[in-house]
């Protein structure tokens, strides 16, 4: 309906390549870009930052990293926890050790070693497929979560277990406030989706569906399955552990090995199932859904309650949310196995069509 | 007359059989692939015994034979799908006594599936882009950093785009460039896979049953692409089908396989005439 | 001396639970390709509801005898368990026909936080105790042999047995009973099944039910063992490997798999943990089938996979 | 206009050398050719041409698509004083022929093998057809034929021979005058050969401007080529205002993407015979059919609004503030995006031609936004007769005469057009073209209208076809049977109408309903029957039309010239009309004399004034088998209404 493409024709492959080729869906972004940058800051309170804001974009990250290996390269990971506690625990270690090691460097860093991890871990999907994959990955996740409880070189040898980092700076720029913090994820995330984008639409990208879509197909036209399969490892796992390394330094501070357990590796599973698997855009969608359900539910259903007179306690609260995901999930993978990112999709196609329905 | 009246290249461009192979007996070369004394099983089963025989280079070469000849089983071997327990393969000179799908593909030969192995996730274009991965210079951090200006990764996409665009118009597809491939109808999945395998630049080019479930049109369609492709882009090209008819006209040799054994092999006119083939083909011949 | 034996001893026992549980894993794998990540909710639904019905049925009707209560309480969790494979396959898997195992995986995975979250809000979510009168005093063996003997929990021995004789049982089962053939049938090709008119959904909730049965048992067991609590759903996680190593598909694997990963774990912890901190286990299992894994992608016992074009 | 085609295309190279001049899809992407490439390409042609052999006034054959590189050949064949002759891209081999002799055609520019293998065919009956060259290689490879080349060789060849000799081009160009031929268009007429009408630079640039001036076009208009470049229309359009005017001709991908790059391109300037635009609007319902509830409702409430005010609003008559805002508030929700859609967004001028438009058609799009008018002209006039002005645009007329035009109205009503852009002649046919030109240069269009009060042509039939009253009330009234006929085809119940008139007292019609229209209606109303036969008959039916036939009689009756065309008796008939049955022509035109031989029966029935005839015919089905129907058809009295105003 808001669309008017008479006129929008392309006269070169560039112009044809751009990740919004349509007018009006730069304006959009754009827009949406601005609003998130001026004026969330001015609308959001510390607690939307904390609880909501900072959280989503971080969750999102991850997300976003799971969904790679799992949406576009069609290889099942149980283990994200694990990939995102190697990040937060190397760049921990980075920053704490070296001194003068600069934040963002030892975030990054953080990334590059959860890689390492991921094409570690990923080796075992040359030999073995789908199911079997799986395993492996949780493989990943218990061991990681053993080492970073009972090594304790990696925890600094703090006695609590715990370990935890103060004095946020990025180039001079003391980031303490919630809104800094909230700042500085947004901008890591509007990078990484970019980068990530840019990837899923060049070759590596088609490499990496092709051998989602049909592996054997891709191995007769030159792709080599090993390489493909361990960028989508090492690609997903950096900007995993990035997430990671934000969650311990941004938005915990201080944390144990708890904070990336397999239930951690299922929500992100989640994110992108309900988000949409193989989509950008659909990471954000589903970190936003499942970050806000619960915020949702604590505040309705105790509400709900009251309405008809029964007290809802928190448990109960806790528990229907496991029901609500696990129904979600099921819905989803039967209605709509490509997610929110389809049904916006769609929604964008038809008002491309408008007032016609296809 | 009204736009949608109008009348392209295909209707007229109908293939000549007749005609054409002719022209390209001459341009025949010498022995490209041969394949010698392949033999393959499963567990018990044997799927190929014993089979050989060669291909030449710019010639339509056929091997034909009742469904479960072994067909695919065979192409299978030939670009690495398969390995088979015996025999030798030799490409350009090179022996191998088994393959490796990357090296086949990098030693420039393509294939096309059975029942369709395209990339259901993605568009006609991305699926025959994606037969250009080979060509594709390219690292992860450029491509993770291409934009408009200043971009190898942007200049080589648009250098491919441009190759793969004119396949796309070769196999008038030009109406479908951006759907995704899994809504296409049969016959123009299978011309996308055609066309992923034409953006691999093949010398040899294997197809697997190109005109399996196709009406009239479409295989005469089909007929005229491979021909085309053949006279085009010289390139040498290995078809499967179990539709006698269509191989005869279009091929200029061919090798019957039954039960995993070859039972003929020679022009089109030899093989019809050779009593084995005749009684395999009982009832099936076409 | 002694104490290897005894944790060898110890790692079969425990090793036969994993199986136990494993079972239900390749059970409905078999039948219906489902790579059944619910099998770990499926215990600790069984057990609570087991747990539960055990302390109510007395109350409600107002007897008290045990064995009665544990009876009536086994019963009902199983009616219970067989409704829950119905709806299962009604809800979920008669709706993901021929999907890719992924995404029946995860299906599986959504019905795991489903039945959490159900159960937990049905049946509350404490500790509950389940006492069907498993003897807990320990047990010496050997003592001739070593001084001390070996320390069995005889506990442990029973369980062991009882997961013994199930295996066994259901090996029969699918032996030699006709809906066992029909069962190999569906897992060997579902449409030649279909073909043949064997129907697809019924076996598909009779398997359901019998890995529903299995769950049942070894949340019995482990209950009565560790007392029921949301931690036996992850039970079913040091099941995984097992299933894996002995492949999927294969019952006699899923015992083997057990048995060498329940010992080699608890060797590995005595013998290994010790030096590096301990709580190994936790990851033993994993990182062996890893190794297996790179070695045999189908795993010790299961089918090679030949990919058609 | 003292200037010829290729001068104006230097002149746009020189002024603008960096602007699109032309733009083609291909390989996906809108490549451009700016005027300075359009120029130096010409310039190969024409040398490579020349080298050919190409001399001064020869004719040479332009047969394809819109291809920019076929656009280019005819300007160079122009440059060198020879003559494009643009025929049919989808006629048969045959039909070539007798242009190709007539003209003495030696050479061809085509572009693909299709039109090669035709051409081929051509040569087997013309010799002299030497040379062909083709634009597009596809499939070419194995052809060994003599004087078979690419146009890509051709343009190599110019370029050597250019440079061999420089100046030459130029030379070329300047010896063109304005009176020289510049083109020739084959009409194919009704009955024996085609006739080619000769057009010289100055008849096609003064039409060409003064449409341009109508309109106040500029060099930044979008056009969008996708009619043959045979008819002269899509010419005058894509080929002489482009020149003209020096704006941005576009060519589609292919006949399957045109719907496609019309939305991409959104042209500011866009022509299209009503068929295409009935067919647009067929789409639309279809499409509309299939869409939710809501939507429909939707839909259907901003159509009503946009009925009732659109036009108005487009004719920038005032309307009140509701309807302002109720039209307003359907823009944004549906005729702004079905614009876009339909790829109109951006049309600035729309016109149609060639046929008359039925009036819902033609206020759809005129409602919806789309600023579309109708055109007078023909290929003899170089198109631009009479134009509707902006804000001046009916149905049912054609506009006004336009700059440079005068027009008379015979006594037979017929109107004889004078102005700059008459054709020369018929070539090599001056018998043909004394017919139709006299000695004072007035050109007998052979049709018949007149001017009506405010000074807009209306088109009533093709002269031949006018006859008179005889006897009865209106003794002596012109009788206007295809008027009559289309007035009656616009109501979408009816299929084919038939008027009988010429030399009786009243006038009647056969009628054939639109058994798919009709019966749908009849499904509403569940009212159940047989078949084709079978409905025809109802009563119900029946009635409908008669509803139908007195709207018209009540249109006609404004009209005092027309006033006695109204229909006073019909009857529906029991089987549809048919080519197969030598009813109809091939091009579905009704043949109306032999229709009447047929159904003599009938005829005197109504003439009669029975109310019901018995009739039995024999049918030719499509498998060939032919049958019998036959039926008792009732004949109905229509009220005819007495004219409004009294003949001037």
């Amino acid at each position: 309906m808001l669309y008017r493409e008479n006129g929008q024709f392309k006269t070169s492959y560039t112009s044809d390549l751009q990740v919004f080729p349509i007018a009006q869906d730069r304006i959009g972004i754009a827009l949406l870009l601005a609003f998130a940058v001026f004026a969330v800051p001015l609308l959001a309170d510390e607690y939307m930052f904390r609880a909501i804001l900072i959280p989503f974009l971080i969750l999102a990250l991850a997300a976003l990293g799971l969904n790679i290996l799992v949406g576009y390269c069609g290889q099942i990971s149980l283990g994200t926890g694990a990939f995102m506690a190697v990040g937060a625990y190397a760049a921990y270690n980075l920053f704490v050790r070296i001194d003068g090691m600069p934040m963002l460097l030892a975030i990054l860093l953080g990334g590059a070693f959860s890689a390492a991890v991921g094409v570690l871990f990923g080796i075992p999907s040359l030999r073995i497929k789908g199911l079997y994959l799986a395993v492996a990955t949780l493989a990943a996740q218990f061991f990681c979560d053993w080492a970073f409880l009972r090594i304790k070189w990696f925890t600094n040898d703090s006695a609590s277990g715990s370990v935890s980092v103060s004095g946020l700076s990025l180039l001079g720029w003391k980031i303490d406030t919630p809104h800094e913090k909230y700042l500085l994820c947004l901008g890591i995330a509007i990078v990484f989706a970019m980068l990530a984008k840019n990837l899923v639409r060049s070759h590596i990208g088609r490499e990496w569906m092709a051998i989602r879509d049909m592996d054997v197909a891709a191995a007769v036209i030159g792709i080599r399955p090993v390489y493909a399969k361990l960028t989508a490892f090492a690609v997903s796992s950096f900007i995993v552990g990035v997430a990671g390394a934000l969650w311990g330094f941004v938005h915990l501070g201080a944390w144990e090995p708890a904070a990336f357990s397999i239930d951690r590796s299922f929500q992100l599973l989640f994110m992108i199932i309900i988000g949409g698997l193989g989509s950008i855009m659909g990471s954000f969608f589903g970190a936003a859904f499942i970050v806000v359900l619960p915020i949702f539910l604590n505040q309705a259903l105790p509400a709900l309650g009251a309405l008809v007179g029964v007290t809802i306690s928190t448990a109960a609260v806790a528990h229907t949310e496991f029901m609500i995901f696990g129904a979600l999930i099921v819905f989803f993978l039967i209605v709509e196995p490509h997610g929110l990112a389809r049904l916006w999709s769609i929604g964008k196609e038809k008002l491309r069509l408008w007032p016609f329905p296809h | 007359m009204s736009a949608d009246t109008a009348v392209g290249p295909t209707a007229a461009a109908a293939a000549d059989p007749a005609a054409v192979p002719g022209a390209r007996r001459r341009r025949q070369g010498e022995v490209v692939l041969e394949v010698s004394n392949i033999s393959l099983r499963f567990g018990g089963v044997k799927a190929l015994t014993d089979i050989s025989f060669d291909v030449r280079e710019h010639e339509v070469r056929a091997i034909i034979g009742p469904n479960g000849a072994g067909k695919s089983s065979m192409l299978n071997c030939i670009n690495g799908v398969y390995t088979p327990q015996e025999g030798r393969i030799t490409f350009r000179g090179r022996t191998f006594d088994h393959m490796n799908s990357r090296e086949v593909a990098e030693m420039g030969v393509a294939r096309t599936f059975q029942n369709l192995a395209l990339f259901k996730g993605m568009s006609v274009l991305d699926n025959i882009m994606s037969g250009r991965n080979l060509k594709m210079r390219t690292n992860i951090l450029q491509q993770a950093f291409r934009n408009p200006w200043w971009s190898g990764a942007e200049r080589e996409e648009s250098e491919h785009r441009e190759v793969v665009e004119r396949i796309i118009d070769f196999l008038e597809i030009q109406a479908y460039r951006k759907t995704p491939v899994g809504r296409l109808p049969y016959g123009l999945q299978k011309r996308v896979d055609l066309g992923r395998a034409l953006a691999m630049e093949p010398q040899v080019l294997l197809l697997d049953e190109p005109m399996a479930g196709m009406n009239v049109e479409e295989k005469q369609d089909m007929s005229r692409f491979i021909l085309d492709v053949n006279d085009e882009y010289g390139t040498t090209i290995v078809l499967i089908e179990h539709d006698m008819g269509v191989v005869m006209d279009i091929s200029d040799r061919v090798v019957v396989l039954d039960y995993g054994r070859k039972i003929g092999d020679g022009t089109p006119d030899e093989v019809r005439a050779n009593p084995d083939v005749i009684s395999a083909y009982l009832g099936t011949s076409h | 001396m002694g104490f290897f034996l005894e944790t060898v001893i110890g790692g079969l026992m425990a090793g036969m639970l994993y199986s136990l549980i494993a079972l239900g894993f390749v059970l409905i794998f078999k039948a219906s390709g489902v790579f059944n990540f619910a099998q770990g909710a499926m215990v600790l639904f069984a057990a609570l509801a087991m747990a539960r019905f055990s302390e109510w049925f007395p109350e409600l009707l107002k007897f008290d005898s045990k064995v009665l209560a544990n009876v009536m309480a086994f019963v009902a969790a199983m009616a219970l368990m067989v409704a829950v494979a119905w709806l299962i396959e009604r809800l979920v898997l008669g709706k993901l026909v021929n999907q890719e195992g992924i995404t029946l995986l995860m299906a599986t995975l959504g019905i795991t936080y489903f039945l959490d979250g159900f159960g937990q809000t049905v049946f509350g979510s404490d500790i509950y105790k389940i006492d069907v009168g498993l003897p807990k005093d320990p047990l010496f063996l050997l003592e001739g042999t070593f001084q001390g003997g070996v320390l069995v929990n005889k506990e442990d021995l029973y369980a062991a047995v009882i997961a013994a004789a199930l295996v066994i049982l259901l090996s029969l089962f699918f032996q030699y009973t006709s809906t066992g053939r029909a069962l190999r049938a569906v897992a060997d090709d579902h449409q030649a099944a279909q073909s043949i008119g064997i129907p697809l959904d019924r076996i598909w909730v009779i398997v359901w039910s019998v890995a529903g049965f299995v769950a049942l048992v070894a949340g019995i067991i482990w209950g009565s063992k560790l007392g029921v609590q949301f931690s036996l759903a992850l039970v079913a996680l040091k099941a995984l490997p097992v299933v894996i190593l002995g492949g999927l598909t294969s019952v006699p694997g899923a015992i083997i798999g057990g048995l060498i990963i329940g010992v080699g774990e608890k060797l590995a912890e005595v013998y290994i943990g010790s030096k590096i901190g301990g709580g190994i286990e936790i990851w033993f299992g994993y990182v062996l089938v890893l190794f297996v894994l790179l070695v045999r992608p189908q795993g010790l016992f299961g089918e090679k996979i030949i990919d058609r074009v | 206009m003292q200037t010829t085609f290729p001068r104006l295309m230097l002149e746009h190279a020189a002024k603008r050398p960096t602007a699109p001049a032309l733009r083609e899809k291909v390989y996906g992407i809108w490549q451009t050719t700016t005027w300075a490439q359009l120029a130096v390409l010409v310039r190969d042609l024409a040398c490579g041409l020349a080298q050919a052999g190409v001399r001064r006034a020869d004719h040479v054959v332009v047969v394809g698509e819109n291809r920019p590189r076929l656009y280019a050949s005819m300007l160079a064949v122009q440059s060198l004083g020879a003559v494009p002759v643009p025929l049919y891209q989808d006629a048969a081999a045959a039909e070539y022929l007798f242009p190709a002799r007539n003209a003495e055609v030696r050479m061809a520019i085509v572009e693909d093998q299709e039109q090669v293998d035709k051409m081929l065919e051509v040569r087997a009956g013309h010799p002299p057809l030497a040379r062909i060259w083709y634009d597009n290689p596809r499939g070419l490879r194995n052809y060994a034929e003599p004087g078979l080349e690419s146009l890509d060789a051709l343009v190599e060849a110019g370029r050597a021979h250019g440079a061999a000799h420089p100046g030459f081009f130029d030379g070329q160009v300047q010896a063109a005058r304005p009176d020289d031929v510049a083109a020739m268009f084959f009409t194919s007429g009704t009955t024996g050969n085609p006739k080619g009408v000769v057009h010289t630079h100055r008849t096609l640039l003064d039409r060409a401007g003064a449409g341009a001036r109508f309109d106040k076009l500029t060099e930044r208009e979008e056009v969008l080529a996708y009619l043959p470049p045979a008819w002269i229309g899509q010419n005058i359009f894509s080929y002489a205002q482009w020149l003209a005017c020096g704006y941005v001709v576009n060519c589609p991908e292919s006949a399957s993407t045109v719907m496609i790059d019309l939305k991409e391109i959104g042209p500011t300037y866009y022509f299209a015979p009503p068929r295409v635009f009935e067919g647009l609007l067929t789409s639309v319902t279809i499409r509309m059919e299939d869409a939710g509830r809501i939507k429909r409702w939707l839909f259907g409430r901003a159509m009503e609004v946009a009925r009732r005010v659109g036009p108005q609003i487009m004719d920038g008559k005032a309307v009140g503030l509701a309807d302002r805002i109720a039209y307003g508030l359907g823009n944004l929700l549906v005729y702004g995006p079905l614009r876009n859609t339909l790829g109109l967004s951006r049309v600035r001028v729309a016109y149609t031609a060639g046929e008359a438009i039925g009036p819902d058609l033609f206020t759809f799009y005129r409602s919806i936004g789309v600023n579309l008018k109708q055109l007078y002209g023909s290929t003899e006039t170089a198109v631009f007769v009479c134009l509707q002005p902006d804000h001046e645009v009916r149905a049912d007329t054609v506009g006004v005469p336009i700059e440079g035009v005068e027009i008379r109205l015979a006594d037979s009503g017929e109107i004889l057009v004078r102005s700059a852009g008459l054709l020369k002649e018929y070539y090599k046919n001056p018998e043909a073209t004394a017919e139709v030109k006299d000695a004072e240069g007035w050109y007998h269009t052979g049709d018949a209208g007149f001017i009506d009060a405010g000074g807009h042509l209306k088109i009533i039939d093709r002269a031949k076809d006018v006859g008179r009253l005889l006897g009865g009330p209106n003794d002596g009234a012109m009788f206007a049977p295809k008027y009559v006929e289309n007035k009656l085809k616009f109501f979408p119940f009816i299929k084919e109408a038939v008027a009988f008139g010429d030399r009786r007292e009243k006038v009647c019609a056969f009628v054939n309903i639109d058994f798919e229209a009709v019966g749908n209606w009849a499904e509403r109303r569940n009212l159940p029957y047989a078949g084709y036969v079978d409905l025809a008959g109802k009563p119900e039916v029946l009635e409908l039309v008669r509803e139908c036939v007195e709207k018209v009689n009540a249109d006609l009756a404004a009209d005092a010239k027309l006033a006695g065309s109204q229909v006073s008796r019909f009857l529906v008939l029991h089987k549809e009309l048919d080519a197969d049955d030598g009813e109809l022509t091939r091009t579905r035109k009704v043949r109306r004399g032999y229709i009447g031989d047929k159904y003599q029966a009938l005829l005197d029935a109504m003439y009669g004034g029975r109310t019901e005839q018995y009739i039995e015919t024999a049918v030719r089905f499509e498998d060939g088998r032919t049958g019998k129907v036959s039926a008792t058809l009732k004949i109905v009295d229509a009220k005819v209404l007495p004219a409004l105003r009294q003949a001037a």
